[in-house]
C-alpha cells in the first residue's frame, strides 16, 4: 500500500491533496488508504476496473458520499490547503467550488436556461436578471454549447442529444464558478462523435480548472489527461504522468490492466 | 350416494389413471429411448399421467355437475307421482315447503319435521334419492372409464401430453382472467339497467343540473320533477372528498412522504411507514364512529364558541377531516413512489451544485415527481368520493349547497345507502335513484383512475 | 464574449449570512415534514386511546349475587329430567324476578338485567343438584346499574349501587359472555360471537374465490398474456376493479346476486362472494407486483434448459413470487374484513341473535354489528360499540403486522 | 339455511323473517331474544329495520320463502298496501296490535321549555302552511309570540317511516284542520289538501334524520335549541338528557299515551302471512311470544313500549290464536 | 450489409447456420441481415460497441428471443440442418440442445444439486436417482467445481461466489447434454481470477461442444476464440479466424473498434 503521496514534476500547483483516505461502506472497505494530489491545470484521469473504488474516491474529494448514509471517510483531504472534512467547511460552498459531473447526463426536467441558472441562483451569485442572462449566456459558450441551444433556451433540458446534455451538465457545473471539476465516466453513455465533442471540451477547460475524469476507456485517458491514477481493488497501484503509465508502467498489475489482461 | 363419496370415488379414479399412465409411459419410453434418438420422446411420464387422470375426471366431474342440477327435478317428479304426494296441499309455497322439508330429512339435512305432513314424503323420497343416486354414479363411473380410456390409448413415446396439460393449465388461468371482466360487465350492467329505468321516469337533466334533492316529495306523491336534484350531492361529495379530505390530506401526506423518505433515518423510517399504513388499514366504520361521536360534537361547540351560525353536529368538516386523516397514507404513499421514480440522479446532479436537501427537494424533485403526486392526488380524491361509512355516520343526510363547513351537507355514497336501506320503497323513482347515483359515481372514479392511472404511467416511462 | 467574473468570495458576510438564510429554511422544512408524520401518528394514538377509553369497559360486567332459594320457589321443574326444553318452560323469568324483589326489595327488576334468568338457568344447567337448596347465583346487572357501577350513572342509579355495594352483593368482572354470545338487545347480554363467526365464514369465502382466481390471474397477466385487445381489457377491467368505491359492489351483489340470482339475502355466501369480486383485484394487482419482483434472470435461467412456459411458472416463479403474494392476499384481507358498506346493501344487517351455522345462514359481521350498535337507544351500547371496534381493530392489526412481517422477512433483493 | 330452488321441491326457511318499523323493531327483537331462549334448538328470528312502508313493500311482494313473513308497523297497513298485497298473492293477513307507542317531542335538558300545539308545529313545518305560499317562519316566535325567539331546527324522521306518517296524520293534519279551509279542502281536493297539510318544508329548517335516531338523541344534547321528534321509548331510554315537550298541554308518559290522551298516541301492528304459518317453523311461537309479554308488567314495557288497553290487549291475545283474516274494507 | 455467409476454412464441421437473419423489436430493427456460420468444436466470439446487437443475434440461436412479446425474427436459422424457426421444432427440445449461459450468473435459489438435477429432470434424461448423482457429479467435474463443492451438494447455490456460480451455470447448461454453448458476456460480472477459470474451462469444453461467447473485452476475445465476428449497428461487419481480425482487419470499423477510438 501506498500512503506516501505520489506527487510529479514540482513546478505544478497543487489544487487539492488527499492523505491515507480510507472510505468504508458500512464494514466494507472501498477506498483503502489512498493518498494524491491534484494538480491545477491539469487533466487527472482515474483508470482502473470495475469496482475498483474509482467513483467512490472521486465522490469524496466533493463529499457527495456524505448523501450515502452507509458511508464513511477516514484520512485528510484538502482544498486550497482547507481540510474539506472539518466542521467549519461548509458542504453546500465546497460543492459549488467543486463541482461534478455524471456518467449519465442529468440534466433537470426544466429549460435549458433554468438549469444553468440553478446553481448562479441557489448560491446567489447574480445581481439580477440581466447578470444571471450573462451567466448562463457565457456557461453555456463555455460548455460550448452556446450556438447550439442560444434560439431554444427555454426548451426542456431534456430534450437535447445525449452529448448535448452532457455538455448543458458541465456548463452547470461551471456557472457556479467552481475550482476544481469531477467527472465520473461522462462519456461512457455517448456516441463516438459526443464523445470526441467532450474530449475536445475538456482540454479547452484545463487551463482555468483542475479537472479529475474517471474513465473505463483507457485510449480516453491517454487521449485527454496529463496525469493517470491507476487503481485497483481500493487501493491506488500507481500514479504518474499520462505518457508514463502508459508505456512504461511501473507496476505489474497496470501492466497487465492497459493490456487487457483482466477487467 | 352421498357428495363427499362420490368425490373420492372419482379422485380415487383419477388416481388409478394417473398412475397407470405414467407406468405406461414409462415403459414405452425405456424402449423408445434405447433407441437413441433424442426427440423419440416428448414428454415426462408424469404428463402422461396427468393427461389420462383429466380425461378420466374432467368429462365426468362436469357430467356431475350437471347432473346434481338436474336429479332433485327428477327426484320430485318422481315423488309427486307416488300416492303419498296426493294429499299435499294446493297452494304452491306450502306444498313446497313441505316437499322441501321432506327433502331435507330423506337427505339427512334435517333431524325431524317440523310438519308431520311432511313424513309421509320422506319414504318416497328416500327412494327416488336413492335410485337418481345410483344412475348418476353409474353414468359418471361409464364416462371416466370411456375418457380414461381414449387418453390411454393415446399414450406413445412420441405422444405431446405435456403440450396438452399445459394448454388445459393456461386456459384455466384465461378464465380465471376473463373473471375481471365479467365483475366488470356485472357492475355496468346492473348499475345501467336500474338508472335506465330510473331515468325513463326522471329526466336525466333534471337529475344532473337540478339543485333540488327531495326524494321524500317523490315519494310522498308530488312527482318527480324537482326531488331528484343531484347537483347538492354532487357538491357535497365534492366539499367533503375532493375539497376538505384533500386540504388535509395532502400536505400531511406529502411532508410526511418527504420527510419518511428524504430525512428520516432508516430506523425512524422502518416504524413509521407501518404505524402511517394503519391509519389506512383502519376500518372505515370506526372512522366513522369516531368522526360522529368524537370529532363533530368537539367541532359543533367550537363553531358555537367562536360564534359561527348553522353549525351543525353532523359537518361536512368533521367528515372532511377524518377522510382526509385516512387518506394520508394513500397520498404519501403515491408521493413517496413518484419521488422515488425521479431518478436518483437528478437528486445527485442538484447536491452536487452545492443545493440544501431541502433545496433540491422542492426545487428538482417535487417539480420532478409532479406528475405522478397529481396522478396520485387524483386517485385519492376517487377514493374520497367513493367513501361510504365515514359520510354515512358523520355527514349527515341534509341536502345543503353550502360553503359552510360547519354545515350538514349530503353525499352520494351516503344517499345511495339511505335509499337502499331503512327506508325504503321497492321500485320506485327513490330506489332507483340510488343506482343512477352508483352509475355517476361509478363513471366519475372511474374517468378519475383512468386520468390518474394514464398520467402516472405516462410520468413513470419518462423516466425509464 | 462577455465581462469576466471574479472569484466568488465564499468568505463574504453576505454569502455567510445567505447561509445562514438557507439553512434556516432548510430546518423550517424538515421540521415540517416532521410535524406531519408526528401529527399523523397523533391523530392514530388519539383514535386508539379514545377506542379503548370507551371499549375497554365493555369487556367487564356488573353482577349481582342474589340468593336463590329454589326449593321454595315455584319452579315448574323435575329436577330429575332437565332439558333446554324443560327449563324454557320452567317459569324461570318470574322465579328470578321474585327471589330478586325479596333480597334487593320491590326495585329489584330495575337492578337486574331483564334476561338475568338465564344465568339461573345456566346454574341449573350447570348442576342441576342445586335445585335442592339455597343457591348464590351471580346475576347481570341491568345497563343502568352496569353503567354506573363502571363509569357515571343517573341519580338513581347511583344511589342503587351505593346501597346494592354496602349489602356487598355487587361485583364487576370480566364478561366471558361478550366473547361468546351473540346479537341481543340487552346491551349487558350482547356478545361479538355472532358477528365474528359471520365475519369468519364471510372471509372463508371471499379467500377461497378470490385467492385461487387472483393468483391465476396475475399469473396469465404477468407471464403469459400477450399483447392484445383482450389483455388490455382484461388489465384495464382490474386496475378499474381495485379503484371502483367498495358501495358499488354492494350494488352489484344487491342487483346481480339477490335480486336476479336469487341467492339468499343477509347470508355469508352472498357477502363473502361481493367481497371477493373487491379482493380480486388487489391480489392481482399485489401477486403481478410480486410476480415482477422475481428477477427475469431465474426465468431466463430455467428457459435456457429448456423448461416449458408452464414448468417456468409453478417450478420458479410462483414459489418465489408466493411470500408476496401472501402479503397481497393478506392485506387485501383485512381490507374486506373491515368492509360495511357492500354488505349492508346485500341486507347483513339484520338483527340475527344467534351464530351463522353455515355460510348459507344470515348473518352479520363485525363492523356492521359495529355500525348497528352505534345506532342503539341504549346507552349501554356505547361502550360495546367501542369493545366491538377494539375487537376488530386487534385483528386488523394483526393481519397488518403479519403481512408487514411477511414482507420484511421475504423481501429477497437479487 | 335456504336451499337451492332446484326443481320443484321450493326453498325452505327454518327462520322467522321479519322486516318493517324502526319504532317496533326493538320490540320485534326483543321478542325474537325471548323466542330463542323459550324455544331453545330454534334459530333466531331475523328482524330487519326498514321503516314501515319499505317493509309492506317487502310483505306485500309475495308469497314464498324468499318474502318476510312479518311486517312491523307503526301505523295500520294502507288500503293501497293491502292491495298490493293482494295483487301479489298475499290474501290472508293477519292483523295484531302489539302495543302504543307515542310520538314524541323532546328537548334537551338544557333548553327552553317548549310547549306546542299541533297548530304550531304545522305552522313551523308545514312546507307550505295553509297553502298560502312557502314557510318564511324564521324563529319560533314567527310562528307564536309565546315562544322564545329561537331559531326552528327539528330533527325529525324521514318519509315512508311510519314515525312520519304519524307526524302527518296524528299532529300535522290537526294542526293544519285548525284552518276551516282546509276542512273543506278536504271534502273537495283530498290530493291538494293531503299535500298541503302534510307536506313538510325542506329549507333546512327540518332535519331529515334517517334511521339514526340515536344521533338524533345525541345532537339534541348537543343542541340545546333543537327539537326532535320520535318514538316514546327513545325518549324514556334518555331521559337523563332530555326532556319531554307537552302537546296541548299534555306531556308524553306512559298514562297518557296509554290512555291515547296524549294527542301523539298511536298503536304498533304487527302483520303476519296466514300462508306461512305452516310452512315457517316457529311462526306461531313466535306470536305467542309477542302475546306473553305485551302485558303492563311484561318485558316489552320495559323496553319502552306502552301496553295497548286491556281490551285491545285481550282481542289481539285472540288473534294470535285465531288467526282472523283481515278485511281490507276496514282500512283507509 | 453482407448477405452472404462468410464461412471459414472448409474442413471445419458446421453446426449451426444463420442466413440473412433480421431482428425487430417493434418497429426496431435489432439485427440488420446477418448471415454466419458457427462451427464444431471451436469457439466463436461476437465483438462490438455495447447495444449492436451481439445479445441479440446470439438469444435467435436458441429462441430465447421469444420470450419478448415484441421481438420478430426473420431468416433461416438451422441446426444440424434443422430450421430451428420451423413449427414442427420443439422449442423446448431446441433449447437442451443449444444451452445457454447469461452475463449475471443466475443460479436458481435452490441448492447446488437441484440447479445441476432441474434439466435432467424435467427432460427425463435420468432413469433414478442414482443415476441422477452421475448427472450431477459428471457435469460439474466438466465445468471444474466438482471439487469445491462436492462436500456441499446441498448448500443453496446463490451461496457461492460469484465465479462459483457461473461455473455452476456453466455445469447446469452441460447436464443436458447440449450440442451448442451460447455466452453471452459470461466473464463481466467476475474478477480476474474467476474470469481465466472460466476461461480456462471454456478451453476445455472446446472439444467437445459449439461453443459461440459475447464478450466486451477484446482481449478475452483474442484470448479464447477462434473465429471472431464484429457487430457494429446491428450488421456484421467482419467475420474471421480471431488471429486475422486482430491483426489484420480487412474493415476500417473494426480496426478503429479494436485500437479503442469508440465503444
Ligand atoms: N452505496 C454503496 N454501498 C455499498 N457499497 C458500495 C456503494 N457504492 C459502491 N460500493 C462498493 O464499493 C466498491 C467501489 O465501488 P465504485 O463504484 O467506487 O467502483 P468504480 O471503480 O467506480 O466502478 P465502476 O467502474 O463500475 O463505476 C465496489 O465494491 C462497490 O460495490
Ligand atoms: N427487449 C428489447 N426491446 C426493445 N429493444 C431492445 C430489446 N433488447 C435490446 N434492444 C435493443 O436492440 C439493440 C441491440 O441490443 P443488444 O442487447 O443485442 O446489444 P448488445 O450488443 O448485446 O449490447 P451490450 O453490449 O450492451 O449487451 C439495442 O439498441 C437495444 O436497445
Ligand atoms: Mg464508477
Ligand atoms: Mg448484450
Ligand atoms: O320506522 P317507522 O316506525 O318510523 O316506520
Amino acid at each position: 500500500m501506498m500512503h506516501e503521496p505520489q506527487t510529479l514534476t514540482p513546478a505544478t500547483e497543487t489544487k487539492m491533496t488527499a492523505r491515507d483516505v480510507k472510505v468504508f461502506y458500512g464494514d466494507k472497505q472501498a477506498i483503502k488508504g489512498v493518498s494524491i494530489d491534484v494538480d491545477m491545470d491539469h487533466v487527472t484521469a482515474f483508470i482502473g476496473p470495475s469496482g475498483c473504488g474509482k467513483s467512490t474516491f472521486l465522490r469524496t474529494l466533493n463529499r457527495m458520499n456524505d448523501t450515502v448514509a452507509s458511508a464513511r471517510v477516514e484520512g485528510a483531504i484538502t482544498l486550497d490547503g482547507e481540510d474539506i472534512y472539518a466542521p467549519s467547511m461548509d458542504v453546500v460552498q465546497l460543492r459549488a467550488r467543486v463541482g461534478m459531473v455524471f456518467q449519465k447526463p442529468n440534466p433537470f426536467p426544466k429549460s435549458i436556461y433554468e438549469n444553468i441558472a440553478y446553481g448562479p441562483r441557489i448560491h446567489g451569485l447574480a445581481a439580477g436578471k440581466a447578470d444571471l442572462d450573462v451567466i448562463v449566456e457565457k456557461s453555456l459558450r463555455r460548455a460550448g454549447l452556446w450556438d447550439e441551444v442560444k434560439d431554444r433556451l427555454h426548451d426542456s433540458g431534456t430534450a437535447l442529444s445525449g452529448g448535448q446534455q452532457q455538455r448543458l451538465c458541465i456548463g452547470r457545473a461551471i456557472a457556479v464558478e467552481p475550482e476544481v471539476i469531477l467527472m465520473d465516466e461522462p462519456c461512457s453513455a455517448l456516441d463516438p462523435i459526443a464523445t470526441a465533442k467532450i474530449e475536445e471540451l475538456i482540454h479547452e477547460l484545463r487551463g482555468r480548472y483542475a479537472i479529475v475524469i474517471v474513465t473505463h476507456n483507457m485510449q480516453q485517458a491517454a487521449r485527454v489527461s496529463q496525469r493517470t491514477a491507476f487503481f485497483h481493488l481500493g487501493e491506488l497501484v500507481e500514479y504518474g504522468v499520462t505518457s508514463d503509465i502508459f508505456t512504461n508502467p511501473r507496476q505489474e498489475r497496470t501492466k497487465d490492466y492497459i493490456t487487457g489482461r483482466y477487467g | 350416494m352421498t357428495g363427499p363419496a362420490i368425490f373420492l370415488l372419482l379422485a380415487g379414479l383419477g388416481a388409478i389413471a394417473w398412475v397407470s399412465a405414467r407406468a405406461r409411459a414409462l415403459r414405452l419410453q425405456t424402449v423408445a429411448r434405447a433407441s437413441g434418438r433424442r426427440d423419440a420422446v416428448h414428454s415426462l411420464p408424469g404428463y402422461h399421467g396427468w393427461y389420462v387422470a383429466l380425461w378420466t375426471l374432467i368429462p365426468a366431474g362436469i357430467f356431475l355437475a350437471i347432473w346434481a342440477n338436474v336429479a332433485p327435478g327428477l327426484v320430485t317428479q318422481t315423488v309427486l307421482a307416488d300416492p303419498a304426494a296426493q294429499s299435499l296441499p294446493a297452494d304452491a309455497f306450502s306444498r313446497s315447503a313441505l316437499l322441501g322439508e321432506a327433502r331435507n330429512i330423506a337427505s339427512g339435512a334435517q333431524a325431524a319435521a317440523f310438519n308431520p305432513a311432511a313424513q309421509a314424503l320422506v319414504e318416497p323420497y328416500r327412494a327416488a334419492i336413492r335410485e337418481y343416486g345410483i344412475i348418476g354414479v353409474v353414468l359418471a363411473l361409464v364416462l371416466a372409464f370411456a375418457g380414461g380410456a381414449y387418453a390411454f390409448t393415446r399414450v406413445r413415446p412420441d405422444f405431446r401430453a405435456r403440450t396438452r396439460v399445459e394448454r388445459l393449465v393456461m386456459a384455466t388461468l384465461l378464465i380465471a382472467s376473463l373473471l375481471a371482466i365479467v365483475t366488470t360487465l356485472g357492475i355496468v350492467v346492473s348499475l345501467l339497467w336500474e338508472s335506465i329505468r330510473f331515468f325513463s321516469m326522471v329526466n336525466p337533466i333534471d337529475f344532473l343540473f337540478g339543485t333540488k334533492w327531495s326524494p321524500q316529495s317523490a315519494a310522498l306523491g308530488y312527482g318527480n320533477k324537482d326531488a331528484f336534484g343531484a347537483v347538492p350531492l354532487f357538491w357535497g361529495t365534492i366539499f367533503i372528498g375532493a375539497i376538505i379530505a384533500m386540504i388535509v390530506a395532502i400536505p400531511l401526506g406529502l411532508m410526511s412522504a418527504i420527510y419518511l423518505t428524504q430525512y428520516a433515518r432508516p430506523q425512524v423510517r422502518k416504524w413509521m411507514k407501518p404505524i402511517l399504513e394503519v391509519l389506512a388499514g383502519v376500518p372505515t366504520v370506526v372512522y366513522g364512529y369516531f368522526a360522529a361521536l368524537t370529532i363533530a360534537p368537539a367541532l359543533r361547540d367550537f363553531a358555537v364558541a367562536i360564534g359561527i351560525h348553522g353549525a351543525s353536529s353532523e359537518s361536512a368538516l368533521a367528515a372532511g377531516l377524518v377522510m382526509g386523516v385516512m387518506i394520508i397514507p394513500f397520498v404519501s404513499s403515491m408521493a413517496d413512489d413518484s419521488i422515488a421514480a425521479v431518478p436518483q440522479s437528478m437528486r445527485d446532479g442538484s447536491l452536487a451544485m452545492g443545493a440544501t436537501t431541502s433545496e433540491t427537494i422542492r426545487k428538482v424533485l417535487i417539480p420532478a415527481a409532479l406528475p405522478g403526486v397529481v396522478g396520485g392526488v387524483l386517485l385519492a380524491v376517487s377514493r374520497a368520493i367513493g367513501e361510504t361509512m365515514i359520510v354515512v355516520m358523520a355527514a349527515g343526510l341534509a341536502a345543503n349547497l353550502t360553503l359552510n363547513p360547519f354545515a350538514s351537507v349530503t353525499t352520494v355514497t351516503t344517499q345511495i345507502v339511505q335509499l337502499l336501506t331503512g327506508d325504503q320503497e321497492f321500485d320506485s323513482a327513490k330506489t332507483l335513484a340510488a343506482f343512477a347515483l352508483g352509475l355517476v359515481l361509478f363513471i366519475v372514479t372511474l374517468l378519475l383512475n383512468i386520468v390518474a392511472l394514464r398520467v402516472v404511467k405516462k410520468y413513470r416511462e419518462a423516466y425509464e | 464574449m462577455t465581462v469576466e467574473r471574479l472569484p466568488t468570495d465564499w468568505k463574504s458576510d453576505a454569502m455567510q449570512k445567505r447561509i445562514a438564510r438557507r439553512y434556516a429554511a432548510e430546518r423550517r422544512f424538515k421540521f415540517a415534514g416532521l410535524f406531519a408524520v408526528a401529527l399523523s401518528a397523533a391523530f392514530l394514538a388519539f383514535l386508539l386511546f379514545t377506542m379503548l377509553g370507551n371499549g375497554l369497559r365493555g369487556f367487564t360486567r356488573t353482577e349481582i349475587a342474589l340468593q336463590v332459594d329454589f326449593p321454595a320457589s315455584p319452579l315448574l321443574l323435575d329436577p330429575a329430567n332437565i332439558t333446554d326444553q324443560g327449563l324454557a318452560g320452567a317459569n324461570l323469568p318470574m322465579v328470578t324476578s321474585e327471589a330478586a324483589k325479596k333480597a334487593l326489595g320491590p326495585d329489584a327488576d330495575a337492578l337486574i338485567a331483564p334476561t338475568a334468568w338465564t344465568a339461573v338457568r345456566n346454574a341449573i344447567k350447570a348442576d342441576p343438584r342445586i335445585l335442592g337448596r339455597t343457591e348464590t347465583v351471580r346475576l347481570p346487572a341491568s345497563t343502568a346499574i352496569d353503567l354506573a357501577a363502571k363509569s357515571k350513572g343517573t341519580p338513581e342509579a347511583e344511589a342503587a349501587v351505593a346501597r346494592l355495594k354496602q349489602q356487598g352483593v355487587l361485583s364487576t368482572g370480566f364478561n366471558m359472555g361478550f366473547l361468546t354470545g351473540s346479537d341481543g338487545t340487552d346491551p349487558t347480554q350482547v356478545g361479538i360471537w355472532g358477528a365474528f363467526k359471520g365475519s369468519l365464514l364471510t372471509m372463508l369465502v371471499t379467500l377461497l374465490l378470490s385467492f385461487p382466481v387472483g393468483v391465476a390471474t396475475a399469473l396469465y397477466l404477468e407471464e403469459y398474456a400477450r399483447k392484445n385487445w383482450m389483455t388490455d381489457i382484461i388489465e384495464v377491467s382490474i386496475n378499474n376493479l381495485a379503484a371502483v368505491p367498495s358501495i358499488i359492489f354492494g350494488l352489484l351483489g344487491l342487483s346481480i346476486f339477490l335480486n336476479f340470482l336469487h341467492l339468499p339475502r343477509s347470508a355469508a355466501l352472498v357477502g363473502g362472494m361481493t367481497l371477493a369480486l373487491m379482493t380480486m383485484p388487489v391480489i392481482v394487482i399485489a401477486g403481478r407486483n410480486a410476480i415482477k419482483s422475481v428477477p427475469p434472470s431465474i426465468r431466463d435461467a430455467a428457459l435456457g434448459i429448456g423448461a416449458s412456459p408452464v414448468q417456468v411458472v409453478f417450478q420458479h416463479v410462483l414459489p418465489l413470487a408466493l411470500p408476496g403474494i401472501l402479503t397481497g392476499t393478506i392485506i387485501g384481507m383485512a381490507r374486506a374484513l373491515g368492509e360495511t358498506a357492500p354488505l349492508l346493501m346485500i341486507g347483513m344487517r339484520a338483527f340475527i341473535a344467534t351464530p351463522p351455522g353455515g355460510i348459507s345462514d344470515p348473518a352479520t359481521v363485525l363492523p356492521v354489528q359495529i355500525f348497528l350498535w352505534s345506532d342503539e337507544v341504549s346507552k349501554g351500547f356505547v361502550e360495546k360499540t367501542s369493545a366491538a371496534i377494539i375487537v376488530l381493530l386487534i385483528f386488523l392489526l394483526a393481519m397488518n403486522g403479519l403481512a408487514i412481517y411477511l414482507r420484511n422477512k421475504f423481501e429477497k433483493r437479487w | 339455511g335456504d336451499q337451492g330452488a332446484g326443481g320443484g321441491a321450493g326453498a325452505t326457511r327454518d327462520q322467522i323473517r321479519a322486516v318493517g318499523s324502526s319504532t317496533v323493531y326493538p320490540f320485534a327483537t326483543a321478542v325474537a331474544e325471548l323466542f330463542v331462549q323459550g324455544n331453545p334448538g330454534m334459530k333466531s328470528p331475523i328482524v330487519e329495520s326498514t321503516g314501515t312502508g319499505g317493509g309492506m313493500k317487502l310483505f306485500c311482494a309475495g308469497v314464498g320463502a324468499q318474502y318476510p313473513d312479518i311486517a312491523d308497523a307503526s301505523r295500520r297497513m294502507k288500503k293501497a298496501e293491502f292491495e298490493m298485497c293482494q295483487q301479489n298473492g298475499v290474501k290472508e293477513i293477519v292483523e295484531i296490535q302489539v302495543g302504543v307507542d307515542g310520538l314524541a317531542f323532546a328537548e334537551s335538558k338544557k333548553g327552553p321549555g317548549f310547549k306546542l300545539t299541533p297548530r304550531i308545529v304545522y305552522e313551523a313545518l308545514a312546507a307550505n302552511p295553509y297553502g298560502k305560499g312557502p314557510n318564511k317562519t324564521q324563529s319560533w316566535k314567527d310562528v307564536d309570540p309565546s315562544l322564545p325567539a329561537i331559531p326552528i331546527s327539528v330533527f325529525g324522521p324521514p318519509s315512508t317511516s311510519g314515525t312520519r306518517d304519524s307526524l302527518a296524520e296524528l299532529i300535522l293534519e290537526k294542526g293544519c284542520q285548525s284552518d276551516e279551509a282546509m276542512k273543506a279542502l278536504k271534502e273537495k281536493n283530498e290530493d291538494e289538501y293531503k299535500a298541503t297539510c302534510t307536506r313538510i318544508r325542506e329549507d333546512g329548517k327540518y332535519v331529515d334524520s334517517g334511521e339514526n335516531d340515536n344521533l338524533i338523541v345525541q345532537k339534541l344534547g348537543a343542541n340545546p335549541n333543537a327539537l326532535g321528534i320520535f318514538g316514546f321509548s327513545f325518549l324514556e331510554e334518555n331521559k337523563d338528557t332530555l326532556k319531554d315537550v307537552p302537546i296541548n298541554g299534555v306531556e308524553a308518559t306512559y298514562e297518557t299515551v296509554s290512555s291515547g290522551q296524549y294527542p301523539g298516541a298511536r298503536p304498533l301492528y304487527i302483520y303476519v302471512k296466514k300462508a306461512h304459518m305452516q310452512a315457517v317453523p316457529g311462526l306461531q311461537a313466535y306470536l305467542n311470544a309477542f302475546a306473553a309479554n305485551w302485558d303492563p308488567d311484561g318485558v316489552l314495557t320495559k323496553r319502552g313500549m306502552v301496553a295497548s288497553p286491556e281490551d285491545v290487549r285481550k282481542a289481539s291475545g285472540e288473534a294470535v290464536k285465531s288467526l282472523p283474516t283481515l278485511d281490507g274494507a276496514a282500512l283507509k
